[in-house]
Formats: C-alpha cells, sequence, structure tokens
C-alpha cells in the first residue's frame, strides 16, 4: 500500500508540476534577461486561462470539432503574451530598464494590480469552466485509480516540449546567445551590435506567452476564479527561486519536486501541504544559497 | 424625530475575491430591491440610499470604510456581511458605533451565541442548522454509509462547519468511520491528488462544504475521473453552483441552500411575487437567483418590517435607532421562503431546504428534486446555549427527523 | 605567544597551491615578507599574482599550504578577521562605494578602523575627519572628495582604492597594480608621496607592478611570478636584468 | 537647522489636527503606524535588499497585540509596544541571521517564503489563530485608563504620532551614523566592506533587526486602531505593498515613508469611494504614472515642485531626519 | 573617414565632453592622450552612442548619430572598452565570435577574422575554452581587444589596451597593431592611452583631452 501510495502521489505531483513548471519556466526567463521580477506574470496566467475559457467554450458553442480546443489554447496564449506583453514592455519596461531594478519590480506590481481589476471587469467574477479538452481525452486508469490523460500525459509531454524547445532555442541559437549577452550587459552587448530592446521585447513576449500557456493548459482543469493569478504567482517564485534564477531546467526539477512533495502531503499530512512549497525553498537556498542550479561564476576581484 | 430625506443603507457584499460569487448577484438583489422600494415611495416615504463596501479589498480597507460610512456618511443601518470573518470583527465594531447592524449572510453561529449585542442581527439562519439538515437528510435517504470523508475549504467556514456535522455524526452514527479529513487550501486550483487519494479509499460518503470556484473544480475534477459511482457527494452549499456546474454534477448528490430559498421552491414557484422576483432579477443578470439574493431579501424584508413595526410603535413617527433595534425582538418577516422570525438574541429562525441532483428538461444544468423543506427550531441551538455544547448533548436518534417531502 | 622576534616575517606563505579547474594559479608559493620591506612582484598576465593576494588575504581558500600574518596562522580565515589583523588591500578593479562620496567612502574605512559603532552619531562627525581628508590629498584626490564614487574616472577612482586601504592603518598593505590606469603625468608623483608616506609609517608592501620604472624605483624585492610559481626573487637591480625575466615579463 | 524647524512645525499642526479635522484622526493614526512598517523598508532598502516578507513583522506585531490583550483583560498599552519590539526584535533577530546570507532576489525571496510560512501557519493554526478569520484585539488601557472607542482613537492618534515621531527621529540617526551608512557600502560593494574589516552580514543583520522592529511596531499599532489581527497580515502582497510604498514616497527618505503611505491610502481609500470595484486599477495607474514621472518618488517630486535641485542623483548626503 | 565638429556630450545630465571638433582619415592611427578624467573614455563612447550628445558626427560621410547605438558595430566599428566588459557566462572564444554571430557573418568570413584576431593576440587560441568570468585583469583585457578586433573592418575604438599588461605583452601588441594596417591598410584606429610612450612607435596622431575639451592635436613623426 504504500509503494502505492508514493506511485499515486508522484502522478498526481506529476500533473502539478508540470502546470507550475510552464508558469514558472516564463518567470524565470524573464528574470534571467531583463532581471525584472514580473510580478504581473500570475496576471498574465489568470488572462491566459480566461481568454482560453472564452474562446474554448465559443469553438464549442460554435459546434467545432472539440479537438480544435487544443490549439484553441496555443492561439489564445500567444494571443494574450503577445498583445499584452507587448503592451506592457513597450509602453511600461522600455522607459525603466535604466532605472533601479527595484523601480522596474514595482511597475510590475502596478501592472499587477490593474490586470486583476481589468480582468475582474472583463470576465467578471463567476468561475470559468472550459473541460472540452480534458473530456475528449478521457481517462486512463493507473494501479486502480482513474486518471485524466490530460493531466497525466499531456500536461508533462506539453511542459517536456517547452523544455527542450527552449534549451534548445536559448543554448544553440544566434537570438538565444544575444539574450544572454544582453542579460550581463546591456553596453557591451549594444557595443557589438545586439539590439537590446528587441531582444527585451522578444524575451518579455516570449515569457507572457509561457505564463499566458500555463493558464491556457490549466484552464481544463480549474475553475477560474478572481485572485488565481495571486496564488500562482508567488508558487511560480517559490520555484524558479529553489531551481536558481534564470535556471530554466532548473527550474522544470524544482517544480517537480514540489509539486511530488505537494502531493506526497496530501496523502501523509495534508496540514503541511500548502506550506511545502515554501519549505522546500527555505531548505534548499539554506544549503544552496543561489538555488539549486544558480551559480555564482563571475570574478570580481 | 422628524423623518430623514433619505435612509441610508451600508452593505458590504464581495465585489472581488472569490466570494463574489455570492457578492456580486447579492448586490444587483439590491439594488433591484431599493428600487422597487423607492418605486413605491421608499420605506414610509423615504427613500433608500445604499452605499456598497468591497468586502473583498481585504479586512483592514473594509473596517476602515465601515467605520468611514458609519461616521462621516451617516449611515442609518448598515447590512454586514458575506464572511463570517468578516462579522466577527464588524459585530464589535458595530455594536461600539451603536449602528443597527443586520448578519445578512454570514454564517457562523458563534457571534450571537458567544456575545450580547444590542445591535447586532441576523436575518437568516446560522451554520448549525444550514449544516444539521443535510446531515439529517443523508441519515434519511443513505442511511447504509460506513465511511465517511470530508474536502473543506480551508478556513473559517470549513472548519467551523466540520465541526459541527462531526460532532452530530458522531452523536447519531458513532460506527461512521472518518477515513480522510482535507482541508485543501482555500482557491485551490487543483484537487487531483485530493481525487486519488479519495479513490483509493473509497469512503461511502463524501462531504464538502465548499462553494464557488473550489466546489465547482472538485466536483468536475472528481466526476471527470468517476469519483460519482464511487461515493455518495453530501454538498450542503451546492445549490449556488448548480447553474455554473451544468452537467457535471451527477443525479442524487445530496445538496443543501443554507436556508428555505431556491429559485425552484416547491411551495413558493408558483407564487406571482416569487415568480416576478427571479424573472426580474434574471432578465437583469441573466442567472436565477442563488441563495445570497434570497438572503439579500430577507434583509430587506426585515428592514421594512421592522421599520414599520417601530414605526407603528412610535405612534407613527420616525424611530430613532434604539427603537428600531428594540423593535427587531419577536420580529416577523417574509423574505422568498417560508416566514422568518427573529428570536431575542437577534438570530432569525429560518426553515432548512435539502434536496438530491436530478435532471429537467426545463434548465439546461441539474435541479434539486426529492426536496424536504425542513423547520428551523429542532436544528438549532436554544437561546443562551452554545451549539456545540447542544449538538454534544444528543442522543442517538435525535435527527431522526423528517421536513416537509416535496415529490418534485 | 612569545614575544616579538626580530626576525619574524609580517606575512608568510608556505607551499600554497591553488588550481581552477586545469588551470594551476598557484603551485607551491613559498614568500615571506619582512618588516619594512617592499616587494613588488611582477609577472606575465594570469600568472597568479592576483591569485596570491587572493589568498593572502582570505578570498580564495588555497587547496594546500598556509599563510601567517605575523607568527598567527590564518588560512581560511575571511577578509575581514585578516584585515583587521593590520593586512590592508588595494584592488586591480577598483573597489569603491560607489553611490557614496570620496569622502564618505574615507570616513566609512576610517570608522570601520576604530570600530566604533553609536548608531545615533553621524558619519560625518567622526573624529578622524580630517586624517581622511589628509589621506585623499596624499593620493591627490582632494579635488574629487565630494564626488560620487561612480563618477570618477579609472585613474581616480584607482588612488582612492589605496587611500580606502592606507585608512586602516595597516601593518601591511597589499597592492595589485596600484598606478596602471593612473595618467603617466601623475603616477610618479604620487607613487613618490605614497611610498614615502609608507616608509614614514613603518607600512611594509607587497606591490603587483607591471611598470618596471616603478618596481626599480620603489621596490627593496621583486619576486618574479610565472605560471603558478615563483621563478626568482632577489634585488631588483638583479632581477630585472636576468635575461629571462627580461625575455618573458620585460621585453626591451 | 531649517530642518528641523519644518520638522517641528509639521508635529505641531499634526497635533492640532484632531481639532480641525477629526474624521480624519483615525485615517491618520492608520496612515502612520503604516508608515512605521514601510520606514522598517526603507532601512534595507538602504543597503538595496528588498524583502518581500517583511510582512510578516507586521502580522507579528499585530498577533502579539491579540494574545496579550486576550490573556490579559487589561494589559496596558506601552506593556505591549514593548512586548512587540521584544518578539519581533527577537524574531528579526532569529529570521535575520538566516536570511543576510543572502543578496539581492534570493533575500526578497527567503524573506517571501518565511512569511508566507507563517501565513500559512496563521491560516491553518485555526484553534490558536483563528485561522484565516484572524483574531480580535481588544482595547487596551494605557497608564491604567480604560477608554470608549472614539476616546481610544484619539489616544491612539497620539500615542502613534509620539512613537512615528521618535522613530524618524532615530531612524534619522541611524541611517547617518557609521552603521547606517555602512548599508549602502555593502550595497554597492560588499567585497570592500569585508577588506575595510567589517562583516557586511552583521551590519544588514543591525540594519533587519531594526526593520523588523520598526514593523512590529506598525503592525501593533495598526492592529489595535483596526481591533484585528489577520493572516492577511502577512500574506506576500502586504510586503510588496510596503516595499511599493517605501519606493513611491522616495527611497532613502524618512519622509517619504509617511508620504507614500499618505498617498498610498488616500488614493485607495478614495478610489474605492469613489469608484467601487476599481481600487486596485487606479491605484495603479496613479503609481505607474509616479513611477515614471518621478522616479525618485514623492519626495523628488516634492522638491522638484518646490523648486528645489533634484537629489535622487545626489541622495549622498541629505537623508532628512524627521523631516 | 570619422569627422566630429563641435560634439558636446553628457551623462546623465552631467556635461562631460565640450566642442570636440577632429577628423580621422582612414588608415590612421590617433592616439587620445589626456589625464584621469579629462574625458578621453567619454569620447570614445559617445562615438559609440553611449552618451547624450549634440553636435555633428560623421563615419564615411553619413550622419553616424541617426544610426542607432546597436546598428554602429554593423558599420564596421569595433570597441574595447576600458573596463573589459566580458561576457561571464560565454567562454573566451564565444565571446570573441559573438559579434560575428550577431552579425550574421558568414563561415569563412567570421574564420579569416578569427585568424586575424589571433594573428594579433596569440594567447587567445589557449585562453579560448575557459569561462570568461574566470579570467585574470590582464587576460580580460585581452579578450576584449580580440572581441573589438572581430567587427573592426573600418574603424577600431581601443579604450587603454594596454594597461595591466605585462610590458612584453604591451609591446608585442603595440607592434602587432601596427602591423594590422598592414593587412588592412584601410582600417583607422583611435587608441587612447596614459601611457603616451607605448604609442609613440605606432601612432600618426595625438590628440590631448583635457578637461572634457581637446587641448592639442599633433601628428607624431613616425619613428620606424
Ligand atoms: N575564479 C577563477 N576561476 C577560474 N580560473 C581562475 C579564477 N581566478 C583566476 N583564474 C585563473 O588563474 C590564473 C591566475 O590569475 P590571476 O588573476 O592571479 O593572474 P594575474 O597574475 O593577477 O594576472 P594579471 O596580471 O592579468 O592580473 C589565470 O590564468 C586565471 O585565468
Ligand atoms: N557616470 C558618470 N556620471 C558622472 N560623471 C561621470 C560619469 N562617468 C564619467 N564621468 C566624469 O566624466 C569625466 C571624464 O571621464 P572619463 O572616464 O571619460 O575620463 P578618462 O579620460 O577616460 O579618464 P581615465 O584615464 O582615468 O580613464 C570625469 O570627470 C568623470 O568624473
Ligand atoms: C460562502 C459562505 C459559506 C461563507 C459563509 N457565509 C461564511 O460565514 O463564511
Ligand atoms: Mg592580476
Ligand atoms: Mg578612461
Amino acid at each position: 500500500m504504500t509503494m502505492n501510495i508514493a506511485a499515486l502521489a508522484l502522478l498526481d505531483g506529476l500533473a502539478y508540476a508540470s502546470l507550475l513548471f510552464l508558469v514558472a519556466v516564463g518567470l524565470t526567463l524573464i528574470f534571467g534577461v531583463l532581471g525584472i521580477l514580473n510580478v504581473a506574470h500570475g496576471s498574465l496566467y489568470a488572462i491566459g486561462a480566461y481568454a482560453t475559457a472564452t474562446l474554448g467554450q465559443w469553438l464549442v458553442a460554435q459546434g467545432f470539432n472539440p479537438w480544435l480546443t487544443f490549439p484553441g489554447m496555443i492561439v489564445a496564449a500567444v494571443a494574450v503574451g503577445v498583445l499584452l506583453g507587448g503592451l506592457i514592455e513597450r509602453l511600461l519596461l522600455q522607459r525603466i530598464y535604466s532605472k533601479d531594478p527595484v523601480l522596474q519590480l514595482l511597475v510590475t506590481f502596478a501592472v499587477f494590480m490593474i490586470l486583476e481589476n481589468l480582468q475582474r471587469m472583463i470576465w467578471g467574477v463567476q468561475p470559468y469552466f472550459m473541460s472540452t479538452p480534458l473530456t475528449v481525452l478521457g481517462n486512463v486508469r493507473l494501479l486502480g485509480i482513474n486518471y485524466t490523460a490530460y493531466q497525466v500525459l499531456f500536461l508533462p509531454a506539453a511542459a517536456l516540449v517547452v523544455l527542450f524547445t527552449l534549451r534548445y532555442f536559448l543554448r544553440h541559437t544566434n537570438m538565444g546567445a544575444q539574450i544572454l549577452a544582453v542579460t550581463e550587459d546591456r553596453e557591451a552587448a549594444t557595443a557589438i551590435g545586439i539590439n537590446a530592446s528587441r531582444v527585451y521585447f522578444m524575451t518579455f513576449v516570449i515569457g507572457a506567452c509561457f505564463a499566458a500557456l500555463g493558464g491556457a493548459l490549466a484552464t481544463p482543469t480549474t475553475s477560474l476564479v478572481t485572485g488565481m493569478g495571486a496564488n500562482m504567482i508567488v508558487l511560480s517564485f517559490a520555484v524558479a527561486a529553489t531551481a536558481g534564477l534564470g535556471q530554466i531546467e532548473g527550474a522544470a526539477i524544482s517544480a517537480l519536486i514540489i509539486g511530488i512533495a505537494r502531493s506526497f502531503a496530501v496523502y501523509l499530512s495534508p496540514e503541511i501541504e500548502v506550506i511545502m512549497p515554501y519549505l522546500i525553498m527555505v531548505l534548499v537556498l539554506l544549503v544552496r544559497p543561489n538555488g539549486l542550479f544558480g551559480k555564482e561564476t563571475v570574478r570580481k576581484i | 424625530q422628524d423623518k430623514p430625506a433619505e435612509l441610508n443603507i451600508g452593505i458590504t457584499t464581495y465585489s472581488s475575491g472569490a466570494a463574489s460569487v455570492f457578492g456580486v448577484p447579492a448586490r444587483h438583489a439590491a439594488e433591484m430591491l431599493a428600487e422597487r422600494i423607492n418605486a413605491k415611495g421608499g420605506i414610509d416615504g423615504v427613500p433608500i440610499k445604499l452605499h456598497f463596501i468591497d468586502e473583498g479589498a481585504g479586512l483592514e480597507t473594509l473596517l476602515t470604510e465601515y467605520r468611514r460610512l458609519v461616521e462621516d456618511e451617516g449611515m442609518d443601518v448598515m447590512f454586514a456581511s458575506i464572511s463570517s470573518g468578516v462579522c466577527n470583527k464588524i459585530a464589535p465594531l458595530a455594536e461600539d458605533l451603536e449602528v443597527i447592524n443586520f448578519m445578512w449572510d454570514c454564517g457562523t453561529q458563534r457571534i450571537l451565541e458567544d456575545d450580547d449585542y444590542d445591535y447586532v442581527f441576523r436575518t437568516q439562519a446560522n451554520a448549525t442548522p444550514e449544516v444539521l439538515a443535510p446531515l439529517a437528510y443523508l441519515l434519511k435517504h443513505h442511511p447504509e454509509f460506513k465511511t465517511l470523508a470530508v474536502v473543506n475549504q480551508d478556513y473559517a467556514w470549513g472548519r467551523d462547519s466540520w465541526e459541527i456535522f462531526q460532532a452530530a455524526l458522531k452523536s447519531q452514527r458513532p460506527d461512521v468511520e472518518v477515513v480522510a479529513e482535507l482541508f485543501p487550501a482555500f482557491g485551490a486550483a487543483d484537487f487531483s491528488a485530493e481525487v486519488s487519494r479519495l479513490q483509493a479509499l473509497q469512503p461511502d460518503v463524501i462531504l464538502s462544504t465548499s462553494w464557488g470556484g473550489d466546489l465547482d473544480t472538485f466536483v468536475r475534477q472528481a466526476g471527470q475521473r468517476g469519483l460519482f459511482d464511487q461515493s455518495l457527494f453530501v454538498l450542503p452549499l451546492a445549490e449556488s453552483s448548480l447553474q455554473r456546474l451544468g452537467d457535471s454534477l451527477p443525479e442524487g448528490a445530496i445538496v443543501g441552500a443554507r436556508g428555505d430559498h431556491y429559485f425552484q421552491h416547491p411551495e413558493r414557484r408558483d407564487d406571482p411575487e416569487f415568480k416576478k422576483f427571479n424573472e426580474d432579477f434574471k432578465a437583469r443578470t441573466g442567472e436565477y437567483p442563488i441563495y445570497s439574493v434570497y438572503h439579500m431579501v430577507q434583509a430587506f424584508a426585515a428592514l421594512e418590517a421592522v421599520y414599520d413595526k417601530a414605526i407603528a410603535a412610535n405612534g407613527g413617527a420616525w424611530p430613532e435607532k434604539e427603537q428600531i433595534a428594540e423593535a427587531m425582538a419577536g420580529l416577523e418577516f417574509q423574505g422568498l421562503g417560508r416566514p422568518l422570525s427573529i428570536r431575542e438574541d437577534g438570530q432569525a429562525v429560518e426553515a432548512q431546504l435539502v434536496g438530491m441532483t436530478g435532471t429537467s428538461e426545463a434548465f439546461p444544468f441539474k435541479i434539486i428534486k426529492n426536496i424536504e423543506i425542513y423547520d428551523a427550531e429542532p436544528l438549532m441551538a436554544p437561546v443562551g446555549e452554545e451549539s456545540l455544547d447542544w449538538i454534544g448533548k444528543f442522543e442517538p436518534g435525535r435527527l431522526d427527523i423528517s421536513g416537509t417531502p416535496f415529490e418534485n | 605567544m612569545s614575544g616579538h622576534d626580530q626576525g619574524q616575517p609580517l606575512l608568510q606563505a608556505e607551499g600554497l597551491k591553488l588550481r581552477f579547474g586545469g588551470i594551476i594559479a598557484a603551485d607551491g608559493i613559498n614568500l615571506s615578507l619582512f618588516p619594512g620591506e617592499h616587494l613588488a612582484i611582477i609577472g606575465p598576465n594570469g600568472a597568479g599574482k592576483t591569485t596570491f593576494l587572493n589568498i593572502c588575504t582570505g578570498y580564495l581558500k588555497p587547496n594546500a599550504g598556509r599563510v601567517s600574518v605575523g607568527g598567527q596562522e590564518i588560512t581560511g580565515r575571511p577578509p575581514r578577521r585578516i584585515t583587521r589583523m593590520g593586512v590592508a588591500r588595494a584592488f586591480q578593479i577598483p573597489q569603491l562605494f560607489t553611490e557614496q562620496t570620496v569622502l564618505e567612502n574615507m570616513l566609512l574605512a576610517g570608522s570601520i578602523r576604530e570600530r566604533r559603532w553609536n548608531l545615533l552619531r553621524r558619519l560625518d562627525g567622526i573624529p578622524g575627519r580630517a586624517e581622511m581628508e589628509h589621506l585623499l590629498d596624499l593620493v591627490g584626490c582632494a579635488d574629487v572628495r565630494n564626488r560620487l564614487a561612480s563618477e570618477l574616472p579609472e585613474g581616480k577612482r584607482k588612488l582612492v582604492d589605496i587611500a580606502l586601504a592606507l585608512a586602516l592603518k595597516p601593518k601591511v598593505l597589499l597592492m595589485d597594480e596600484p598606478t596602471s590606469g593612473v595618467a603617466s603625468a601623475d603616477k610618479f608623483g604620487v607613487m613618490e608621496t605614497l611610498m614615502n608616506a609608507l616608509r614614514e609609517a613603518h607600512v611594509s608592501s607587497v606591490f603587483v607592478e607591471h611598470d618596471m620604472e616603478m618596481v626599480k624605483l620603489y621596490a627593496t624585492r621583486v619576486a618574479v611570478w610565472a605560471q603558478g610559481i615563483i621563478q626568482m626573487t632577489g634585488e631588483p637591480e638583479v632581477v630585472l636584468n636576468d635575461p629571462d625575466v627580461i625575455r618573458n615579463v620585460i621585453g626591451n | 537647522m531649517k530642518k528641523g524647524l519644518v520638522a517641528f512645525a509639521l508635529l505641531l499642526a499634526l497635533a492640532l489636527l484632531p481639532f480641525a479635522a477629526s474624521n480624519m484622526v483615525v485615517f491618520a493614526t492608520m496612515v502612520m503606524a503604516k508608515g512605521l512598517a514601510v520606514l522598517g523598508i526603507l532601512v534595507l532598502l538602504r543597503a538595496d535588499q528588498v524583502s518581500f516578507g517583511h510582512a510578516m513583522f507586521f502580522a507579528a506585531g499585530a498577533y502579539t497585540a491579540a494574545f496579550l490583550t486576550a490573556a490579559w483583560r487589561d494589559i496596558d498599552l506601552i506593556l505591549l509596544l514593548v512586548a512587540t519590539l521584544a518578539v519581533t526584535g527577537i524574531a528579526g533577530l532569529l529570521i535575520g541571521v538566516f536570511v543576510t546570507r543572502y543578496r539581492g532576489i534570493f533575500f526578497g525571496m527567503i524573506n517571501l517564503a518565511f512569511s508566507m510560512v507563517l501565513y500559512s501557519i496563521l491560516e491553518k493554526a485555526f484553534h490558536i489563530t483563528g485561522g484565516s478569520d484572524g483574531l480580535r484585539i481588544r482595547r487596551p488601557t494605557l497608564l491604567g485608563f480604560e477608554f470608549s472607542r472614539s476616546e481610544f482613537d484619539l489616544v491612539m492618534f497620539y500615542v502613534v504620532l509620539a512613537v512615528a515621531a521618535a522613530c524618524c527621529v532615530l531612524v534619522g540617526r541611524y541611517l547617518l551614523s557609521p552603521l547606517g551608512q555602512a548599508l549602502r557600502a555593502v550595497k554597492t560593494n560588499e567585497t570592500r566592506v569585508e577588506y575595510l574589516g567589517l562583516s557586511a552580514k552583521s551590519v544588514l543583520l543591525t540594519g533587519y533587526v531594526i526593520s523588523a522592529m520598526l514593523c512590529g511596531l506598525g503592525g501593533v499599532l495598526m492592529g489595535l486602531v483596526q481591533g484585528l489581527a489577520s493572516p492577511e497580515h502577512a500574506f506576500w502582497s502586504r510586503s510588496a505593498e510596503l516595499v511599493f510604498i517605501a519606493v513611491l514616497g522616495g527611497q532613502g527618505h524618512i519622509a517619504g515613508a509617511f508620504a507614500g503611505t499618505l498617498v498610498f491610502e488616500w488614493v485607495r481609500t478614495s478610489a474605492a469611494a469613489l469608484l467601487d470595484d476599481s481600487w486596485q486599477l487606479i491605484l495603479g495607474v496613479t503609481l505607474i504614472a509616479i513611477i515614471l514621472w518621478a522616479p525618485g518618488g514623492l519626495i523628488q517630486l516634492w522638491h522638484r515642485l518646490a523648486g528645489r535641485r533634484t537629489s535622487s542623483d545626489r541622495t549622498g548626503s541629505e537623508s532628512g531626519v524627521a523631516e | 573617414m570619422l569627422a566630429l565638429s563641435k560634439v558636446d556630450a553628457s551623462i546623465n545630465n552631467i556635461p562631460i565632453l565640450r566642442d570636440i571638433s577632429f577628423t580621422v582619415g582612414p588608415a590612421e592611427t590617433v592616439a587620445l592622450v589626456g589625464r584621469n578624467g579629462a574625458g578621453k573614455t567619454t569620447l570614445l563612447r559617445t562615438i559609440m552612442g553611449f552618451t547624450t550628445c549634440h553636435g555633428e558626427m560623421r563615419f564615411e560621410g553619413a550622419d553616424l548619430r541617426a544610426v542607432d547605438p546597436h546598428r554602429r558595430p554593423g558599420l564596421g566599428i569595433g570597441y574595447a572598452p576600458e573596463d573589459r566588459r566580458l561576457f561571464s557566462r560565454f567562454t573566451i572564444t564565444q565571446n570573441i565570435l559573438l559579434p560575428a554571430q550577431v552579425a550574421k557573418l558568414g563561415e569563412t568570413e567570421t574564420a579569416s577574422r578569427l585568424e586575424r584576431v589571433y594573428h594579433v593576440l596569440p594567447e587567445l587560441r589557449d585562453l579560448g575554452p575557459r569561462p570568461a568570468g574566470s579570467v585574470s585583469g590582464g587576460q580580460g583585457k585581452m579578450v576584449a581587444l580580440g572581441r573589438a578586433l572581430m567587427l573592426s573592418s573600418r574603424l577600431l575604438l581601443l579604450d587603454e589596451p594596454f594597461q595591466g599588461l605585462a610590458p612584453v605583452l604591451a609591446q608585442r601588441y603595440a607592434e602587432a597593431l601596427g602591423r594590422l594596417r598592414e593587412i588592412d591598410p584601410t582600417l583607422a584606429i583611435i587608441i587612447t592611452e596614459s601611457n603616451p610612450e607605448l604609442l609613440r612607435s605606432f601612432a600618426s596622431r595625438t590628440i590631448t583631452v583635457e578637461r572634457g575639451q581637446i587641448d592639442s592635436d599633433a601628428s607624431n613623426e613616425r619613428t620606424t
């Protein structure tokens, strides 16, 4: 039975971790490049989810093939990421890159407040739901327990695809290299011909798309309610910090750790479930002050 | 006293946050009701004016706003609030500020049981009957269950309601084993681990007093993964989620309504006044009313009734607030369910409606069937007694109570 | 502990070894600095000169070997503890408090030296102020004392960096290329006053230097570094005329 | 000195507030109480450390009051303040020893983690802490006197005013003292701090404890005014709010802490009163406008309006004692 | 090739350069000397577009100020900053290659330019695989120089390239830079240095900067 519980907890943790990773990875990417902890990330997540639900419900209502809700999720996420992310970057962040990092952070906090409010104005306060993708994929039976294929198969697969794409992008593409260079020294990067403001824009938009994608993929399994963004953002902070900020693979692993720890807690000691992510974060940072995979290579003197 | 130019009512309700699923419809109701009252000339000729406070903005802001409304804007009556947590803090404040306060929706039974208040009243039932009625219904309709698991939101209501349910269950069915007590965080987005665990445990009954998005998510995830085939669900607050959940709810789940109100109330549904209200509300918001809407109706009904009563007692003159407060005890008024009355401790006596989910051609979502409406008295701790002590003294069979049954 | 021995070195390194992955930055360094000495370290780039200073001041921990100050072993202690024992350091890349004025930089150094932490006394009212202004004068930075350190040109930064180390009234001063980046018009003047001040205060020094003129003028002894080892040490005239050294370090 | 005079005049004007605008008393009290917590944030901002968890000390202050007033019916206000200073001072020290190892974003995050742990415990330990509904704080006595609600409001106003004024002077002094200035040195070059023989960690720790105590004071006073200790006090967005206000007011300026709180709360309440369900929107827009237009915060704005030289690029010498 | 006329420049609203006018012809090597704080670095940064400036700046006849800073390297201008500014997350080789990659140079072009870099700075071959975050002060200087050489087909701006280099190396680089013009006869170089001795050997002109202004502008007799 204990073996069974462990296996169950692993499966549950996996689905949860996949979502967590998708959201946290955008956060960590933006931080890694722009050096900005984007608090509005949580709102982008929520709005991505709402947009997906709206689009999905419309598709279903119009009698389209329910499988279309899958591309629908991506369309909604990209639309939200590009439009909102693009606007935020162009209208606000552009003006403050040279300023104190604290100011940058606070601008995103202000954006967070605005978006939370707008989201309520647009979608109201009734919970939204769009579970079509979940239904069309059906269930799988593992260890005598019904799981939705969406959660135990599709989400982890999506997370892996994102992980490897992003990894390839950063490591092996020109744009990726430019992103890393700008991250470290904007002036020096400009001096070798890198268009820093384009890099910032691209990165922010990509990060925003991931946030929205996280929301989109969460839609089938959760009710969309006001305040979902505020909760998600702290969790992804915890994931990103545990991993070491800017660490893509690290975010995957720490999302996994946190996700699994959380589901173990549900089985073994439900009381500490909510504290789990923070507990893990404190413990990890205690041993590795720069996070699991963060490193300090720069020689200062 | 001279009649004022207007009667100022301050209302706290959730415009933001998860509980706005109750707050926003209730607010619409309040606006609708105020328009209606003013259209017929107000209360004794005095038009009413509403002022809203968002409970979702946080307790601090709320308390500040509350004081501002009372002290600076001269509210005559306050309706506060939805959340028990807020009521806990508002009640002593209202008493300090000496302003009439109707706790129009919050459930916690403790406030009026623990302290005496001169200015604080509740215009609907409290948690005790709201939880005991579904339990009585369960005991009557599905007495065969042996194991039970609870999945409640982790905050005052989720904890308190479980405490009451558990104490009562123990007194009636000591043999029932509670196999899991899960309290996922308030507003949790994902219940898959909980669902897996429940599948592994296979309890006969799953109780959840959750509401709003949490309940919706839980029900949907449970349904998708076949938990309904395994366990009987008891959802004392699900009446407020019926319209959203569509066919995600199974047939035969036990649902409650936090009182005796339902837009298909078997005793009222053919009543023209009732129908008119529901139609107007639907026209205004696109939804059928849920319990918080009816609770708002009750608060307004109590308001009108108490002013009538106090004015009469005052020889037709406009009453002082002390006279209003005095008139509250024993007040009888009529919302959109059965008639209500206020006890001497300020607590309203309200019947309870419980039933099972079922399908209907008329609505694209589950409706409540096999309704029973319970009288309030046997389910409420008498004045001066605390609910948990009172439940502690339950004899076996104490809850073998039937409500008025309705075929459909 | 026994009393002070005339011949005891102020600073002593024995068998220091340190590698970074495949790179050997120190490979058995033995070196002693005696009172009154001014030791110049020269050598090609990447030879391990800065690394040596980093080990001696506790910034890096050696893989093997030990460092002692005044006979007391200090290997592995953090920089602040070693600094408090009288070993101050100036850096190759200036390390200043960029958001404070030059004078504030100095005053901070002064009050840290005195270790007086009255929470209610203003920094600019500390007793050592005149002394700090004097030091700035000494390195030729009195004119910029009210500028923010971030606004200084590179050359001035190096000088202020040295002044900060001096403010600690050290027994030993370690300097990493003290005048590189200082305009040639100024550098001899500054170095002259600096070395005079050191001699006057009986401060011994170690300085890494690429400018052989400086070495010739101010070093009492020269150590030549190459690939993590000390290739030779000796009097400036001898070392600077050594053909190997000329070929590998000095050029012609 | 001119500055001292201005400060004194301001203090006097404030002391007369209850006579001029009695309906503003509670609002002003809350602004000052919250301003104290912001002052705490400001101390750490000096070292460029942004804590996303300082609301935990705010909450600790409020809960100290809640527990003590529940345990002793007629506990004195003075005792509550002392107890809070002790509790948050010790908590600050214990947590500080741990968190001062971290810098930058990790410092923020580790503080966040601690505060979220506290938040979760406050929410979970339902039977002790009242869960998400929090605890009521009863009115304490002051020097043995009991007060009614409206008297108490007035008393609290003067108590908070006195505490705030004292803290301004003390914190102002501290920031100008060598150890206070060392905070800034830690910000720009920790290596050099170490190489001057000072432990950057202990500089930060001192600042951390002081800031924890300031947040605790803010929390206990706010709790007393509102009669409430709630886990919400420890939620991350509260911490973020405090940081926000500190920057809004003008980093490094003591007056800014209070000016920032005033504007923040004023915008919040008037937005709530003006247009319901849009306070976040209005607040967000206002704050962005201020950040874009006056990145040096309100203080910069003030200097600009007063035609003085912008001080944001030269915060060096002046930090405005008890402005 | 490069012509500045009446250029004023400021950083954060603090005026630093005033009334700078000079021209640099093709194949010319100009030494920029001056005391600390004279404004040498600021002048180079102004050419790269990192300060706020007024006045006229032309590069090969076109208005340079109209060109975005990040497009200036594309015109064939390479810049080695005084304080190195390497990208520490990359290796030395990647640091040197990055400009070519950004400019999307072809493989053969990149290879030939890399050869040129190694020709001037042979030490960089061995340092290649090391992470740029770990190198010593002098090594960092070399990398910065090498990186600038990658892009400089027309103009090379070097800010105190020899500072902190061992004398042998400094001499060797000076010679190598001199030889560079043999390979690339049209390349112009502006080099700042606080040690004018070193420059004598190959700078054709010396511009002295004093307190943000040009103090003198004289051509040197070529000694060798
Ligand atoms: N943190 C580190 N990680 C990896 N390698 C390092 C590190 N620090 C130094 N090195 C290497 O160790 C060697 C010695 O470096 P060091 O800085 O001591 O040289 P140096 O003699 O001071 O040179 P320069 O004259 O250029 O300053 C160099 O090859 C350098 O690349
Ligand atoms: N960010 C800045 N803010 C304010 N002033 C600055 C800034 N950067 C440079 N300055 C000022 O500009 C002037 C010129 O500096 P610059 O760095 O160009 O001198 P330099 O000639 O390169 O000196 P060095 O030989 O020491 O490198 C100096 O007075 C310096 O104080
Ligand atoms: C939604 C409700 C069950 C909440 C309840 N009104 C309370 O007292 O908290
Ligand atoms: Mg070195
Ligand atoms: Mg320079």
